[in-house]
């Protein structure tokens, strides 16, 4: 295993160090238990919205957190969920009354850890949960899809209503209209390694792909040779196109996520050829994000996401942010 | 049960993990993420940390005290799970005044039926309630029974390998692995496996007394 | 070879204009010969910056077009330096008659490319030549050193200065400025692949890392076994320091540059290392940049660039940016 | 020296450089960036491709076509470079009235002196400037002494020969290889061994004749 890590332990530790370090502007770090918060605190009367999740998927989610975003951000092990000590220290610190959202990717350690801490909690709060995964099938019976790189947007999209004061339960619905809006499915090129195991958590061939791969290295739909980057693109898009849906001319989002290990200008032809293929299908993209966002270590591979646009969701897209990842209009 | 006795059983579920800890990592990267040994490993070796904090303490605070580090300590769908069933045994009534193994039993059922409610997943959903079920419902219908320790504990160790295996063949319909669908077949569950090796080193640890 | 690219020859242009859609507010996209622009003309007396370099660097230069920094960029094929043809057509673009300035990093083949253009360019023009790269001894009577990351600095504090109406040789004398008090160094721990080749440039065992290594993947200082983080990071900051030889309480700008293939989350560990190293030598850490932004294709591995602060230097690294890449205060 | 002689021989270099493609790409990979191979073949494969441009031209004309071609086309060190000395041959005073033996050497050794101005390196600093210098200086003297253009061809040939496997053992002083110090040592330089197979078709070609 080739990192830049000193010990497996102290990987995560150094890693926050670093970030809160680098972006002292923008956060504090919190340790034992671990959460990043805005480095001012929420003002009064706004909703404080919460994530979390297993590390490894940076800059998600503590790069997300700031001005037009999240409050806060409780990073768990590398790919473990956080728990709940976490999300409740730091609900202490950035609730201001308003109430606390935590926006929680569908895992069931994700979801049973936000739940014992909302189950916890004295103050009022709501979760919005994602899960825009295509590649799984959906089911109430089952645990359901995964939530992958759509959490990006809703943590984005909402966080720009309960910046412009929107209610616990108004963010909570916004939220719950992206995700629902939202359709992902991604590929990897290979594996990742986590630090604690030291080796790949899965093989793939010289010539093999994980098609609709998990962002946790978890098997995708299938096991296949490498192809041309535009057939990869048409096979991705066409599983959320079938998911979602859209009516022709429907303005969408389309967002280019780099797993880790994916250069920048392959991820741009990736949104060519996304462009090209949607052209084709009369599906406007009037938004867009391209960047390594929700990643998995240092997986190559990339994701696509797209979202239904409305002129709500439009509107709390554009407006300003300011994050360590993420940052425009200010 | 005292705490001593958890500690000790700590103590001797993890040279048990330890010893299979290849094994078990690689049953969660086969179809989940890999993380269940880590998880479980920190989880044990924390609570044995606790040992010069709750060994003083009455057993339904060290209980908690453990539930506590495990829940806060481990993380994922083990640490929730986990936390779960031993905050729930925690609550158990009048446990301060002793626990023989009725209530013993009695405690580590509400447990498990509170871990079952934590997770919604019931017996056949390819998770580690495919042991913790069956071990609790073999041990509560031997002790209302009234049938010898020895006998019901060695049934259990049975019934722990026997739901363990089960997860083979099973579709999951819970946590990680669901995301697989037929995928998942052919490979016991992790969370399956490492709860029934604790369970047969709990169980043979107490026969052999 | 695993990339999304779908023949080599295509790569770059498809990347291009992926690129160009995705930023179709900040950036232009012209093809044959290829350059980028702003999407706005350059105000009249405004210098033009220009740089260009081969491509496989990104977002260098392309993703650093934009307000407050590059006029135009001209990408040449991966890891080939652009041709004059491109320079001349950039600068007829872009050049509102106060003159060009190029920015070009130190490999011969730019070098003279960039040389050519300015020969054959009427209007006036100057050349910062950026030679950053410890690893590599400096000396009159060779090529010298090479234009690393340092690259990405000088293109922000030069463009402030052009932005805030410095003239023609003020830039160059501020670009000349930072590239002096500029020390960088990186070390890979995989090769990368260009898409024409098809394998990796060169061959790493599974518990290498070239250390001094270029942005191409040129050797570097030595091949060496992988060791910790905290140690790589003292080595390259060590051979920095002794080129740069900062006064102790010198403040300084620490810039952890990932080569493509290494996530954040590392980068930000290397960050904290470094910092406690630089801690430890009194050196102290005014700003900073973290992230892929001088990059080898998929490379794993990171540079450090160390850049001694003054007044001028601070004012026009904080003031506002607005690229694909790098933005801030608007 | 006509417009049909160049595209002719740009052809038969295209033969020889793709034979040895494999081994160029490896020499740029040891001591450079690996991409001088494909600098050249798409150098050589516009050239060729002007064919129907230039055929009709004055050959002043159809150098400098050439020349901007081969400068806009390739990039990097070698379309400077190669682009300079077409560039320079273009400028050639009378050459549109014929070139022969000697005007041709003469142009050349005219865009030798060019290039090595655009790279400033001398013999000896591990380019192909190892190979053009002594070529260019072995033409001139020939030519100066009324030799048998086959016999200073054939001399020609084995100077670029010489002056390639030179480049083995220098140290670099100019070019990506500069970079390496003592590194570069033991590998010929990529443009050196480009430069030498061309100048040997070209010159192998003519004394065929
Ligand atoms: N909803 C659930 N109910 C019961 N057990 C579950 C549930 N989800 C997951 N598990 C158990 O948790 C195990 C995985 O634990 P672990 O790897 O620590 O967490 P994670 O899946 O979050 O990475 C699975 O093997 C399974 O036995
Ligand atoms: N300054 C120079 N003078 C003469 N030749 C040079 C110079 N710099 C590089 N070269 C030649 O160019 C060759 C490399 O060409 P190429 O790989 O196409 O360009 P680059 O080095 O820009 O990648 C070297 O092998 C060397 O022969
Ligand atoms: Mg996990
Ligand atoms: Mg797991
Ligand atoms: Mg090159
Ligand atoms: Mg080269």
């Amino acid at each position: 295993m080739k990192k830049f890590m000193n010990t497996s332990d102290d990987f995560l530790k150094e890693s926050l160090q670093g970030f809160g370090a680098a972006h002292q502007d923008i956060v504090s770090v919190y340790y034992d238990p671990n959460f990043i918060t805005r480095s001012q605190s929420t003002k009064e009367g706004k909703v404080a919205l919460i994530s979390g999740g297993g590390s490894g998927h940076e800059p998600m989610h503590g790069g997300l957190v700031g001005h037009g975003m999240l409050d806060a951000a409780c990073p768990g092990f590398v790919f473990s969920s956080p728990t709940p000590d976490q999300m409740l220290a730091a609900a202490e610190k950035v609730d201001s009354g308003a109430g606390v959202l935590f926006i929680v990717k569908n895992y069931s350690g994700d979801v049973m850890n936000f739940q014992m801490a909302s189950e916890m909690m004295q103050s009022p709060n709501e979760s919005v949960l994602t899960n825009d995964d295509v590649a799984v099938e959906d089911s109430s019976f089952t645990t359901g899809r995964r939530g992958v790189a759509a959490t990006v947007l809703v943590e984005k999209i909402v966080g720009s209503l309960a910046e412009h004061g929107g209610s616990l339960q108004e963010c909570k619905s916004l939220g719950d209209k992206v995700n629902k809006n939202s359709g992902s499915m991604g590929v990897a090129f290979s594996s990742c390694t986590v630090p604690a195991a030291g080796k790949p958590t899965f093989e793939l061939g010289f010539d093999e792909m994980e098609f609709g791969v998990g962002i946790h290295g978890e098997p995708g739909r299938r096991r296949d040779k490498i192809k041309p980057a535009q057939d990869i693109t048409n096979e991705l898009l066409e599983a959320i196109i079938e998911d979602l849906k859209p009516n022709s001319n429907e303005e969408m989002l389309l967002f280019i996520n780099g797993m880790g290990g994916t250069p920048l200008t392959e991820l741009y032809l990736v949104f060519d050829n996304a462009k090209k293929f949607l052209d084709s299908k009369n599906i406007k993209i009037s938004r867009s994000l391209v960047g390594n966002y929700c990643t998995s270590l240092e997986m190559q591979g990339a994701s696509i996401t797209l979202t239904k646009l409305d002129e709500e969701i439009v509107k709390h897209w554009d407006s300003k942010v300011h994050t360590a990842a993420m940052r425009w209009g200010m | 049960m005292s705490v001593n006795f958890l500690i000790n059983q700590a103590k001797l579920i993890q040279e048990v993990i330890d010893a299979h800890a290849l094994e078990i990592e690689k049953l969660d990267q086969e179809i989940g993420d890999g993380d269940h040994i880590f998880n479980v490993q920190r989880g044990i070796k924390l609570v044995i940390e606790l040992e010069p904090t709750i060994k003083e303490l009455p057993i339904s605070k060290a209980l908690n005290q453990i539930a506590m580090k495990v829940l806060s300590g481990i993380g994922g769908s083990s640490g929730a799970l986990f936390g779960t069933l031993f905050m729930t045994m925690a609550k158990g009534e009048n446990i301060d005044e002793g626990v023989d193994y009725k209530k013993a039993i009695e405690i580590f059922s509400l447990g498990v039926e509170a871990v079952k409610q934590r997770g919604k997943a019931d017996v056949g959903e390819k998770t580690m309630m495919d042991v913790l079920i069956p071990v609790a419902n073999c041990l509560q219908d031997g002790i209302q029974n009234n049938r010898d320790i020895n006998e019901i504990l060695t049934e259990a160790v049975q019934v722990a390998e026997d739901g363990m295996l089960s997860t083979k063949d099973l579709l999951a319909t819970k946590g990680r692995a669901s995301f697989l669908g037929e995928r998942a077949k052919g490979h016991i569950d992790p969370g399956a496996r490492s709860s029934q090796l604790m369970i047969k080193t709990v169980c043979e640890s107490v026969i052999k007394k």
